[in-house]
C-alpha cells in the first residue's frame, strides 16, 4: 500500500507542470474577455453609477495587474486556499465541495452504466462478427452514437417525467426534503436515472463498439485460435480470452474519455437542472470569476487525472505485462 | 590491406536490465571478403550491423573504413560517405517504404549519391534489375506487388546502386524460402566476384553462414569469442556454442542427390 | 498398424480465395507414426493441418471425406494436440501459465481444482520447465520463447491426445533451442504413444524426426514415403529441388576458403 | 387600476383572478403548506437594501419588507412599514410614520432607528437606485421610535419618493449591521427582516427555503408554511416541472411564450399575466449617436418606419406585449400620453428618408453596415434582434449581429462604446425620474450600465430632466415629464419599440395570486395553498 | 485482405448521405436563394401543409426548410473546419514532438497533457463566452478540444515507425533527416491521423449543437443546434421545430460515421473479418 501511495503523489506532483499551463491559459482567456466581473454585478442589479463600479473593482482587487492578481490566485492554490469568488459572494472551497459530489455521481454513474452494459454488449456483439445479434447492437450503438446527448435528454424528460410521471423532470434530490440514509439515497438515485441515461448512452455505444472491435480484433490473434485448439468451450474463449484482451483498450479509452465525459454532464446538468460542475462553470464564466473559473478546471483536471490514474492502476491490475501501473506510460 | 577494422567496440543498452550487447568487439573485413558474424539469438550480432552501418552509436570504440575514420562522420560528411558502406535487412517487405515501387526504390541511392543524371535513372534501374537477376519489366510495380524472393533481390539491387565496397547483410536470407534462399545466396556470390564487394554476413544459421563466408566469426553474449577460416573453424572448434552451434545443424543423414 | 485417421479427395476453398487451398489430398495417418509435411511457404501444410484439427476460418469450404479410425470424431484439445510456430501469439498474455493448463485439464478431464493443478507442475516437469511450482503462477512475458513453446506443448499433450500437431512448432525459435524442442517432442511421442502430425519447411529436420514424409507443393500432395527413401531416392522433381537447395555443413560452398 | 397589459392576457388574467379568488377558497388556504416556486436566478447579494432589482426582490421581499407597497387601490400604494408619509411645502422634508408593534425576525423590536441606519448608511451610499435618488438626502431625524424625518438639501417632490417607495425603502435592522462591512455582513446571506417569513436555508443552485414568521405583524397572515424557490435556470425545464406538479409557480415569464398557449390548457394550470403592472420593461433600440449615419435624425426616423410593430407584438411576444408609443409605458395611470410623434410601419417612407439623408442604395440594395448588439439576457431582445436585422435589411441596412454574452454585452455598450445600435430591456419604475430619463439625458460617466452612453446630447431636453427633477407641484410636474415624451419622441435619441410584462404559470391550488402590481416581488403574506 | 473502400454498403449508404450534404451545403445559396433568416410567413406553420412552405416556418415566420439547407451548410463548414484545424495543428505538434525527442518533445507533450485534462467542453464554452460566438471563434474552440487526439496518434505513429527497417535503410542509404522525417514518415503518419479525422467532425458537429443549444452559436447564420434550441421550448407545442433539425444532426452524424469507419478499414487495413 505504501510503494500505491508513493506512486499516486509520484503521478499527482509530476501533473503540477501540467495543471499550472491549465490555470495560466484559463486565467489568460478570461482576462482577455470583455467585461469584468462588476460588469456582470451591475447588470444583476439592474444599473449602478460609476463610482459605484469603480469601489467594487477596488474591493475586489479588480483593478490590479492581470500578472499580481495570477500570481495571487496561485499562491493562495499553493497555501491551500482555493480562494473568493465574486460571482456567488462566497469562498470557494464551500461551493466546490458542494458542486462536486452531483457532478461526480452523475459521471460516475453514467461512467458505471455506459462501461458495464456496453462492454456486455460489445462483448455480445462481438461474439459472432457479422451476425444478427452484432448487426442489431452495431447499428443501434452507431443511431444512439450519433444522438445528441441534450436532445436525447430533452426527450426523456418529456416522456418519462412529464407525461409518465415516473421520474422527476429535474433536479439532483428532492428539494428540502428532509430526507437521510437510505432515502435520501434512494431519492438521489431516482433523480440521476434519465441524467445518467442520457449522458451515458452515448459512451454505452462507444464502449460497445470498442468493446466489439477489441473482440474482433481477439478473434484474429492466434492465442484465441489456440485456445479452440485446446478445445475450450465456447463462452470460455469468448470471455476469459477475447473479451479479456478486448477490455484492455476499452479501458485506456476510458481514461481518455473521462475528461470528455466530465465536459458532456455540462449539457446535461443544463438540460436537468443538476447543480453541478457544468453549470457552476457556465456561472463562472457568465460573471466573469476568474478564481472560480480557475477552481472548477483545476478540479477537473484533478478529477481527470486522478481517473487516468485510476485507469492505469487498473490496467496495471488487468495487464500482467504492465508493472503495478507505474510503468504504464 | 584492410576495408574496415573496427576496435574495442562496447554498446550497453539502458534499461533496468542494461544488456552489454557489444563487448570490446574488435575484427577486420579485407576487401572483397566475406565475414560470416555467428551466434545465438541474443548475442549482439545485430548490434554489430546496426553499429557498423551507424544506425546506432557505440558507447566506446574505433571504426575504420576506407582509411577513414568512419566513426567520426558526421551530418553531411557522413552521409555523403555512405554510399561506400551499404545494408540488407532481414525483412524484405519492411526495408521499402510501403508505398514505394520498385524504380522509385531504386532511384533513391541514384539520386542520393549523384551516381547518374535523372534522364540515365531508367537505364541505370534497367541495369540494376538485370544485374539482380530481375525483369526491368517490373520497375514500374509497387513493391508490394513482389514476393518475398523478388522484394530481397530489389533490396540487393538498391544496396549495390552507390557502389560500395561492403554490404552489411543482416540475416538477408532469413526469411525466404529455402529455394529461394540458395538463389538469392548464389546471386550475392555472383555480385561479389563481379563487383568486388566485401560483405559483413550476420546470421544465426551456420550452414548458410558456412556456404557465403570466407571467414567466419562467433558471437557470445556481445564478445567475439572465435574467428578463423570457415572450414578451418568448423573442422576445430575450440569454443563450447561453436560446438552447440554446430551440432544443432539438422544434416540429411544421406548423401547428397545429384540435381 | 491402426488406421488413425483417412483423408480422402480433400479440398479446401479459404472464403473469398479463387485457387484452392488443398486440393484432392488424400493420406492415411497410422496410430503411433511420425509424419512430417513438408513445403514452401503457400504450399498448403498448415491448411492441412488446420483441417484435420478443425480450426479452418467460419466460411471456409472443405470437400472431400475425413475418417477417423476408431471411435467417433475427435474433439480439440482432448484427442488432438496441437502446437502454433509462434510461442508467443498462442499464449493469452493475459492468464497465468497455471490458468492456462488448468483450463485445458478441467474441460477434459474430471479434475478438482487442487488435482487439475498438480497435474498442471507435472506436465511443466514433463516439458522440462524448472520449477514448475513458481512456473504456475507466472505469465507467459516471463519466459524465453524456447520456454514458452514448452508450455504450449504441455498445454497440447495436457489431455492426453492422441495426435499432436506440431505446425511449424520449431521455426520461431533460436538454432540451438530448436534442437531441443524437436528432441522433446520426439520424446514425448515415443513415451505417450501419441501419434506426431510435424508440419516443417526444413528438410533435415523432418528427417530428423519422422517415420515417413510428405511432400506438399502448391496445394498438392506431390510425394509420400518412408523418410529415408524420400530423402534418398525422391521420386519428384519438386522434391529434387527442394533437396537440392537444402543446406548444411557437408554442401559445397559458394566462396573459396579465405585468403 | 386593473390595467391588464396583454391584449389575450385581459382574459386569461381574469380567469385566473376568478378561480385563484371568487371561489371561497381563502377559508380553505389557511392550513398552510409548502409553496414551490421556479427561480431562474440565483442573485450574488440578496439583500433587498443594497440591490434594488427584482431578481433581488422575487426572494428577498418575503423576508425584508420596504415601507410601502405598491397596490391597486387609488392612490398606488398600500402601507407596510410606513403607515403615513407627508411632505413639507417647501419640499425640503418628508415625514414616515411607522408601524406599531413589529419585530425583527430575532425578536428585536422595529423602530425609527432602523430606518434612519437603512436610510443613511445603506440606501444613499450604497443602493443602486438610491445613490441617485437619495442623494440630496442629508439626514434623518428619529423624534420617536414611529417617526422619521428625511430632510432634503434641495426640494425633493413627494410624488417622486412615494412612486420610489417598493423599490427604494426595504428596511434593515440597525443593530445586526451596525459597525460591520454593510456589503460583506454574513447577514446578507441570511437576511433579518420583518417580513411575513424567515430565512429558512439556501441550498446554491438548488433551493431558497423560507421559513413562516409566526409573530408576523399582519393578523392571521402569513397563510403559507414556507416558501421554496427551486432553483431552475432553464425555461423549458420549469415548464415541464410545472407540468409535472414539481412546481406551483413559475414567474417572470420563465415558461417561454411560445408555450404559454398549450401550458394554459394544461389541467390545473393557469396562466396570469396580472401582478406585474408595475414591473414594465421597455424594449428599446439603443442608439450610438456616434456613428455618422445614425447622428441624422433621418436615419434614425427611417429606422423607427422600418419597424413593425404589430409583427414584434404578434410574433416576438405572442400577444403578451403592448406597442410603446414613447419613453413612458402607456399602462402608466400618471405621466403617459398618447400625444406624441409616432413612426408607422412604412417601408417606403423609410427608404425615402435613407434618400433624403444622402445613402442611397448602393449595389446590391446595400446604403450602410451598422453592428447590432442585441442584449443576450431575454429571449425577446435576442428575437427581437433576428427581427431587426431582417427589418433593416429591408431598407438597405446592412445590420451585423455582434453577440457577446451578458457581461461582454455590458461592456461592449456601456464602457466601450462598441456598438451602432443595440437593444436593451429597460425597466420603467413607476416614475421616469427612477431609471428612465438617465437613458437619454447627457453626463453619464462611461461604464454606467442601462443610462445614455450613446453620446447623445440635448441641451433643450436635459434641462428639462433637471426642472422636472426639483419641480414640487405634482401636475406641473406630469406636465414636464409629457413634454419629455414628445422631445424623445420627436428627436429619437433612442426608440422604444414595446412595452411588455412578465407572465405567471400558476397551480389552481395557489390562492391569493396577483393581488398587487409588483406581486411577484411583494411580500406575499396572502398567499396560500388550497387542498 | 481490405476490400476496396466503395465495395462496403455502409460506405455507400454514409458516403451517398454525406455526398448529398456537401452538395446541399455548397449550394444553399442557389437551392434556397437569399437570407435563410428573412420572414416568410405567418409563425409555426406546421410542416407539409403549405406548398410554398414545405417544411413550414418557425417561430418567427422563418422558412424551415431554408434554414434547414443553410444549417447544411453551417455544421459541414464547422464539422470540417474544426477537424482540418484539429488535424493540421495535431499532426504539426505531433510531429515535432516525435522527431524532436528529448526537451522538446516533453515540453509539447505536457502541453498536449495540459489540453488534454481539461474537459474540452468547458474549454470550448469559456472560449466562446469571452472570445464571442463567432462561427471562427466556435471552430476555433472546437479545435481546441479535438487536436490533442491527431497529436498524439501522430507522434505515435512518428515514433514507431521512426524504427521501422525502412527508415533505417533511407539512413544508411544517405537520406538527410529532414526528407527521412517530410518526405518518408509525415505520409504515413497521416492515414490513422485521417482515419480518426471523421469521428472529430462528427464529434465538432454534435459540439457545434451543444454550444448552439447552450445559447452559443453565431446568431448571424442558421446553426441546426440553434434550430434545436429554439424549438426546444415549443418542444411539446410544435416538436417537429426540433424534430427536424434533430434528424438532420442524426443523420449527418451517422453518416459521417459510417464513411470514417469504412475510411478507418481501408486506411488502416483493418476489416471485420
Amino acid at each position: 500500500m505504501a510503494r500505491l501511495g508513493r506512486v499516486v503523489l509520484a503521478r499527482l506532483a509530476g501533473s503540477v507542470p501540467v495543471l499550472l499551463i491549465v490555470l495560466v491559459g484559463v486565467f489568460l482567456l478570461l482576462d482577455s474577455a470583455g467585461g469584468d466581473a462588476v460588469d456582470a454585478y451591475l447588470l444583476s442589479m439592474g444599473g449602478g453609477d460609476a463610482q459605484m463600479a469603480a469601489e467594487l473593482r477596488t474591493r475586489y482587487g479588480l483593478d490590479g495587474s492581470a500578472l499580481s492578481r495570477l500570481l495571487f490566485t496561485l499562491g493562495q492554490y499553493a497555501r491551500g486556499d482555493l480562494g473568493w469568488s465574486i460571482a456567488l459572494n462566497r469562498p470557494i472551497g464551500p461551493v466546490i465541495a458542494e458542486r462536486l459530489p452531483n457532478t461526480l455521481w452523475l459521471m460516475g454513474s453514467a461512467t458505471a452504466l455506459s462501461f458495464l452494459l456496453g462492454s456486455a454488449l460489445g462483448v455480445l456483439a462481438g461474439r459472432r462478427p457479422g451476425s444478427l445479434l452484432d448487426r442489431v447492437l452495431s447499428g443501434g450503438s452507431l443511431f444512439l452514437y450519433s444522438i445528441p446527448s441534450f436532445w436525447l435528454g430533452l426527450v426523456l424528460a418529456v416522456v418519462f417525467a412529464v407525461q409518465l410521471r415516473w421520474l422527476p423532470v429535474s433536479g439532483i434530490e428532492t428539494i428540502a426534503s428532509g430526507k437521510a440514509g437510505l432515502a435520501r439515497a434512494a431519492d438521489i438515485a431516482r433523480h440521476l436515472v434519465l441524467p445518467v441515461a442520457a449522458l451515458g448512452m452515448i459512451y454505452l455505444a462507444l464502449f460497445l463498439r470498442i468493446m466489439r472491435s477489441g473482440m474482433a480484433e481477439a478473434w484474429g490473434q492466434d492465442f484465441t485460435l489456440a485456445a479452440r485448439a485446446r478445445g475450450l468451450p465456447d463462452w470460455r474463449i469468448t470471455l476469459n480470452h477475447a473479451a479479456r484482451n478486448a477490455l484492455l483498450p476499452l479501458v485506456t479509452m476510458l481514461g481518455l474519455q473521462s475528461a470528455a465525459m466530465l465536459g458532456g454532464s455540462v449539457v446535461i446538468e443544463s438540460v436537468f437542472a443538476i447543480p453541478g460542475f457544468g453549470r457552476l462553470a457556465q456561472e463562472a464564466v457568465a460573471g466573469r470569476d476568474a478564481p472560480l473559473l480557475l477552481a472548477v478546471i483545476l478540479t477537473s483536471a484533478l478529477m481527470v487525472v486522478i481517473a487516468n490514474l485510476l485507469v492505469d492502476l487498473a490496467y496495471g491490475w488487468l495487464d500482467p505485462r504492465v508493472g503495478s501501473g507505474a510503468g504504464h506510460d | 590491406m584492410t576495408l574496415l577494422v573496427a576496435r574495442g567496440l562496447t554498446k550497453t543498452y539502458p534499461g533496468a536490465r542494461r544488456i552489454r550487447a557489444l563487448d570490446d568487439v574488435s575484427f577486420e573485413i579485407a576487401p572483397g571478403e566475406t565475414l560470416g558474424l555467428i551466434g545465438p539469438s541474443g548475442c549482439g550480432k545485430s548490434t554489430l550491423a546496426r553499429v557498423l552501418t551507424r544506425l546506432t552509436e557505440p558507447d566506446a570504440g574505433t571504426i575504420r573504413f576506407g582509411g577513414q575514420d568512419w566513426g567520426a562522420l558526421k551530418g553531411r560528411a557522413l552521409r555523403r560517405a555512405r554510399g561506400a558502406m551499404q545494408m540488407v535487412f532481414q525483412d524484405p517487405g519492411a526495408a521499402f517504404h510501403p508505398r514505394a515501387t520498385v524504380a522509385g526504390a531504386l532511384c533513391e541511392p541514384l539520386r542520393l549519391h549523384a551516381i547518374a543524371p535523372r534522364s540515365d535513372w531508367p537505364d541505370h534501374v534497367e541495369l540494376l534489375l538485370t544485374q539482380v537477376g530481375l525483369s526491368p519489366e517490373l520497375a514500374p510495380r509497387p513493391l508490394s506487388a513482389l514476393s518475398g524472393g523478388q522484394r530481397q533481390r530489389v533490396a540487393i539491387a538498391r544496396a549495390i546502386a552507390p557502389r560500395p565496397k561492403l554490404i552489411v547483410l543482416d540475416e538477408a536470407v532469413s526469411a525466404l524460402d529455402a529455394s529461394v534462399r540458395a538463389r538469392v545466396l548464389d546471386l550475392l556470390a555472383q555480385l561479389q566476384r563481379d563487383m568486388g564487394l566485401a560483405y559483413l554476413f550476420v546470421s544465426h544459421d551456420l550452414a548458410v553462414t558456412r556456404a557465403l563466408s570466407h571467414r567466419i566469426a562467433v558471437m557470445e553474449a556481445g564478445r567475439i569469442v572465435e574467428t578463423g577460416p570457415a572450414e578451418a573453424l568448423l573442422a576445430a572448434p575450440r569454443t563450447e556454442i561453436l560446438r552447440r552451434l554446430i551440432a544443432a545443424v539438422p544434416t540429411i543423414h544421406t548423401e547428397k542427390v545429384p540435381s | 498398424m491402426t488406421l488413425l485417421l483417412g483423408l480422402t479427395g480433400l479440398s479446401v476453398h479459404y472464403p473469398g480465395a479463387s485457387a484452392p487451398a488443398l486440393a484432392d489430398l488424400g493420406l492415411a495417418l497410422f496410430e503411433g507414426e511420425k509424419l512430417a509435411i513438408i513445403g514452401e511457404s503457400g504450399s498448403g501444410k498448415s491448411t492441412l493441418a488446420r483441417v484435420i484439427a478443425g480450426l479452418l476460418p467460419p466460411g471456409s469450404r472443405i470437400e472431400g471425406r475425413i475418417d477417423w479410425g476408431g471411435g467417433p470424431t475427435p474433439r480439440p484439445g482432448r484427442d488432438i494436440g496441437y502446437v502454433f510456430q509462434d510461442p508467443g501469439g498462442s499464449l493469452n498474455p493475459l492468464l497465468s501459465v497455471g490458468r492456462h493448463l488448468t483450463e485445458v485439464l478441467r474441460t477434459h478431464l474430471p479434475l478438482t481444482a487442487r488435482d487439475a493443478r498438480a497435474r498442471a507442475a507435472e506436465l511443466l516437469d514433463t516439458v522440462q520447465i524448472p520449477d514448475p511450482a513458481r512456473a504456475l503462477n507466472a505469465y507467459p512475458h516471463q519466459f524465453s520463447g524456447g520456454q514458452r513453446q514448452r508450455i504450449a506443448i504441455a498445454l497440447a499433450i495436457a489431455a492426453r491426445p492422441r495426435l499432436l500437431i506440431a505446425d511449424e512448432a520449431t521455426s520461431a525459435l533460436d538454432v540451438l533451442v530448436q534442437a531441443e524442442i524437436t528432441a522433446l517432442l520426439r520424446a514425448l511421442c515415443d513415451a505417450k504413444g501419441m501419434t506426431l502430425l510435424f508440419i516443417t519447411h526444413d528438410m533435415a529436420l523432418a528427417g530428423q524426426l519422422a517415420d515417413r514424409i510428405a511432400v506438399m507443393h502448391a496445394a498438392r500432395m506431390v510425394e509420400i514415403g518412408p523418410a529415408a527413401r524420400v530423402l534418398r531416392a525422391p521420386r519428384e522433381s519438386y522434391t529434387r529441388s527442394l533437396l537440392a537447395a537444402h543446406l548444411d555443413l557437408a554442401s559445397p560452398r559458394l566462396v573459396g576458403e579465405a585468403r | 387600476m386593473l390595467a391588464t397589459i396583454s391584449r389575450r392576457g385581459v382574459l386569461t388574467g381574469t380567469a385566473a383572478l376568478l378561480a385563484s379568488t371568487a371561489l371561497p377558497r381563502l377559508a380553505l388556504a389557511q392550513g398552510g403548506g409548502r409553496l414551490i416556486v421556479a427561480a431562474d436566478s440565483e442573485p450574488r447579494q440578496l439583500n433587498p437594501a443594497i440591490v434594488a432589482s427584482n431578481g433581488v426582490f422575487f426572494i428577498s421581499s418575503k423576508v425584508i419588507e420596504p415601507l410601502a407597497e405598491a397596490s391597486y387601490d387609488a392612490g398606488g400604494l398600500k402601507p407596510l412599514l410606513a403607515t403615513g408619509w407627508e411632505g413639507s411645502e417647501d419640499g425640503l422634508s418628508i415625514t414616515f410614520t411607522l408601524r406599531e408593534g413589529v419585530s425583527w425576525h430575532d425578536g428585536t423590536p422595529f423602530s425609527s432607528a432602523d430606518v434612519a441606519f437603512s436610510a443613511m448608511e445603506v440606501w444613499k451610499p450604497l443602493q443602486n437606485i438610491g445613490r441617485s435618488l437619495f442623494a440630496n438626502l442629508e439626514a434623518v431625524e428619529t423624534p420617536d421610535p414611529l417617526t422619521a424625518i428625511f430632510r432634503f438639501s434641495k426640494p425633493t417632490p413627494l410624488q417622486l419618493i412615494a412612486n420610489a417607495l417598493p423599490v427604494v425603502s426595504s428596511v434593515l435592522p440597525k443593530h445586526v449591521y451596525e459597525g460591520s462591512d454593510i456589503v460583506e455582513n454574513p447577514a446578507n446571506r441570511a437576511l433579518i427582516g420583518t417580513g411575513p417569513f424567515k430565512w429558512g436555508d439556501y441550498r446554491p443552485g438548488e433551493y431558497y427555503l423560507l421559513t413562516r414568521n409566526d409573530s408576523y405583524w399582519g393578523e392571521g397572515l402569513p397563510h403559507l408554511d414556507d416558501i421554496v424557490f427551486r432553483v431552475l435556470p432553464d425555461r423549458a425545464a420549469a415548464a415541464s416541472s410545472l407540468e409535472a406538479g414539481e412546481v406551483h409557480l413559475a414567474a417572470f415569464s420563465s415558461v417561454p411564450l411560445a408555450d404559454l398557449d398549450r401550458i394554459a390548457k394544461v389541467p390545473g394550470l393557469s396562466v396570469v399575466t396580472k401582478g406585474y403592472e408595475a414591473l414594465t420593461y421597455q424594449l428599446i433600440v439603443e442608439i450610438n449617436h456616434r456613428t455618422e449615419e445614425l447622428s441624422n435624425l433621418k436615419v434614425r426616423q427611417a429606422i423607427a418606419h422600418a419597424i413593425d410593430k404589430d409583427f414584434v407584438l404578434d410574433t416576438i411576444f405572442l400577444g403578451y406585449a403592448e406597442k410603446a408609443t414613447g419613453p413612458v409605458p402607456a399602462n402608466d395611470p400618471t405621466f403617459y400620453t398618447p400625444d406624441v410623434t409616432t413612426y408607422p410601419f412604412d417601408i417606403a417612407a423609410a427608404k425615402a428618408l435613407l434618400d433624403e439623408a444622402g445613402y442611397p442604395e448602393g449595389p446590391g440594395g446595400t446604403r450602410f453596415s451598422l453592428r447590432l448588439l442585441p442584449a443576450p439576457y431575454f429571449a425577446e431582445t435576442r428575437q427581437f434582434g433576428d427581427y431587426l436585422r431582417q427589418a433593416l435589411a429591408a431598407i438597405g441596412i446592412d445590420a451585423q449581429i455582434v453577440p457577446h454574452d451578458a457581461a461582454g454585452h455590458i461592456k461592449a455598450v456601456y464602457t466601450d462604446h462598441a456598438f451602432d445600435l443595440a437593444i436593451a430591456p429597460t425597466v420603467f419604475r413607476a416614475d421616469p425620474a427612477i431609471s428612465t430619463t438617465i437613458l437619454v439625458r447627457s453626463g453619464q460617466p462611461d461604464g454606467v450600465p442601462f443610462s445614455n452612453q450613446g453620446g447623445y446630447a440635448n441641451p433643450e431636453l436635459d434641462a428639462l430632466i433637471d426642472e422636472a427633477l426639483v419641480t414640487l407641484d405634482r401636475d406641473k410636474r406630469v406636465a414636464l415629464y409629457k413634454d419629455f415624451q414628445r422631445m424623445v419622441t420627436a428627436d429619437l435619441p433612442l426608440i422604444n419599440v414595446a412595452d411588455w410584462s412578465f407572465t405567471s404559470v400558476v397551480a389552481d391550488s395557489v390562492t391569493g395570486v396577483a393581488t398587487n402590481p409588483r406581486w411577484v416581488v411583494s411580500n406575499w403574506a396572502e398567499t396560500g395553498l388550497s387542498e | 485482405m481490405t476490400r476496396p473502400f466503395l465495395r462496403r454498403p455502409e460506405a455507400l449508404l454514409g458516403g451517398a448521405i454525406l455526398l448529398a450534404l456537401i452538395l446541399i451545403a455548397g449550394f444553399a445559396p442557389l437551392i434556397a436563394p437569399g437570407d435563410p433568416l428573412a420572414i416568410a410567413g405567418r409563425p409555426l406553420i406546421p410542416p407539409f401543409t403549405d406548398a410554398g412552405l414545405p417544411l413550414g416556418t418557425d417561430r418567427l415566420g422563418r422558412d424551415l426548410l431554408a434554414e434547414l439547407i443553410h444549417g447544411a451548410r453551417t455544421s459541414v463548414a464547422v464539422g470540417l473546419s474544426a477537424a482540418l484545424v484539429a488535424v493540421f495543428a495535431g499532426m504539426t505538434v505531433g510531429t515535432a514532438a516525435g522527431f524532436a525527442g528529448g526537451a522538446i518533445e516533453a515540453a509539447l507533450m505536457r502541453i498536449v497533457d495540459a489540453f488534454q485534462i481539461v474537459p474540452g467542453f468547458l474549454l470550448a464554452l469559456a472560449f466562446v463566452s469571452v472570445a464571442g460566438p463567432s462561427l471562427w471563434v466556435v471552430v476555433l474552440a472546437i479545435a481546441l478540444g479535438a487536436w490533442t487526439g491527431p497529436a498524439r496518434l501522430a507522434r505515435a505513429r512518428v515514433l514507431s515507425l521512426r524504427e521501422s527497417d525502412f527508415v533505417a535503410a533511407a539512413k544508411v542509404m544517405g537520406m538527410s533527416p529532414a526528407e527521412i522525417a517530410f518526405r518518408q514518415i509525415m505520409p504515413l503518419a497521416l492515414p490513422p491521423v485521417l482515419a480518426v479525422a471523421s469521428v472529430i467532425v462528427a464529434a465538432a458537429v454534435l459540439t457545434e449543437a451543444a454550444l448552439s443549444f447552450l445559447g452559443l452559436g453565431d446568431p448571424n447564420s442558421v446553426t441546426w443546434g440553434a434550430m434545436i434550441a429554439e424549438g426546444r421550448n415549443q418542444l411539446r407545442s410544435a416538436a417537429y421545430l426540433s424534430i427536424i433539425p434533430g434528424i438532420a444532426l442524426v443523420l449527418t452524424v451517422i453518416s459521417t460515421y459510417l464513411v470514417g469507419e469504412a475510411l478507418t478499414d481501408s486506411l488502416t487495413g483493418r476489416d471485420k473479418r
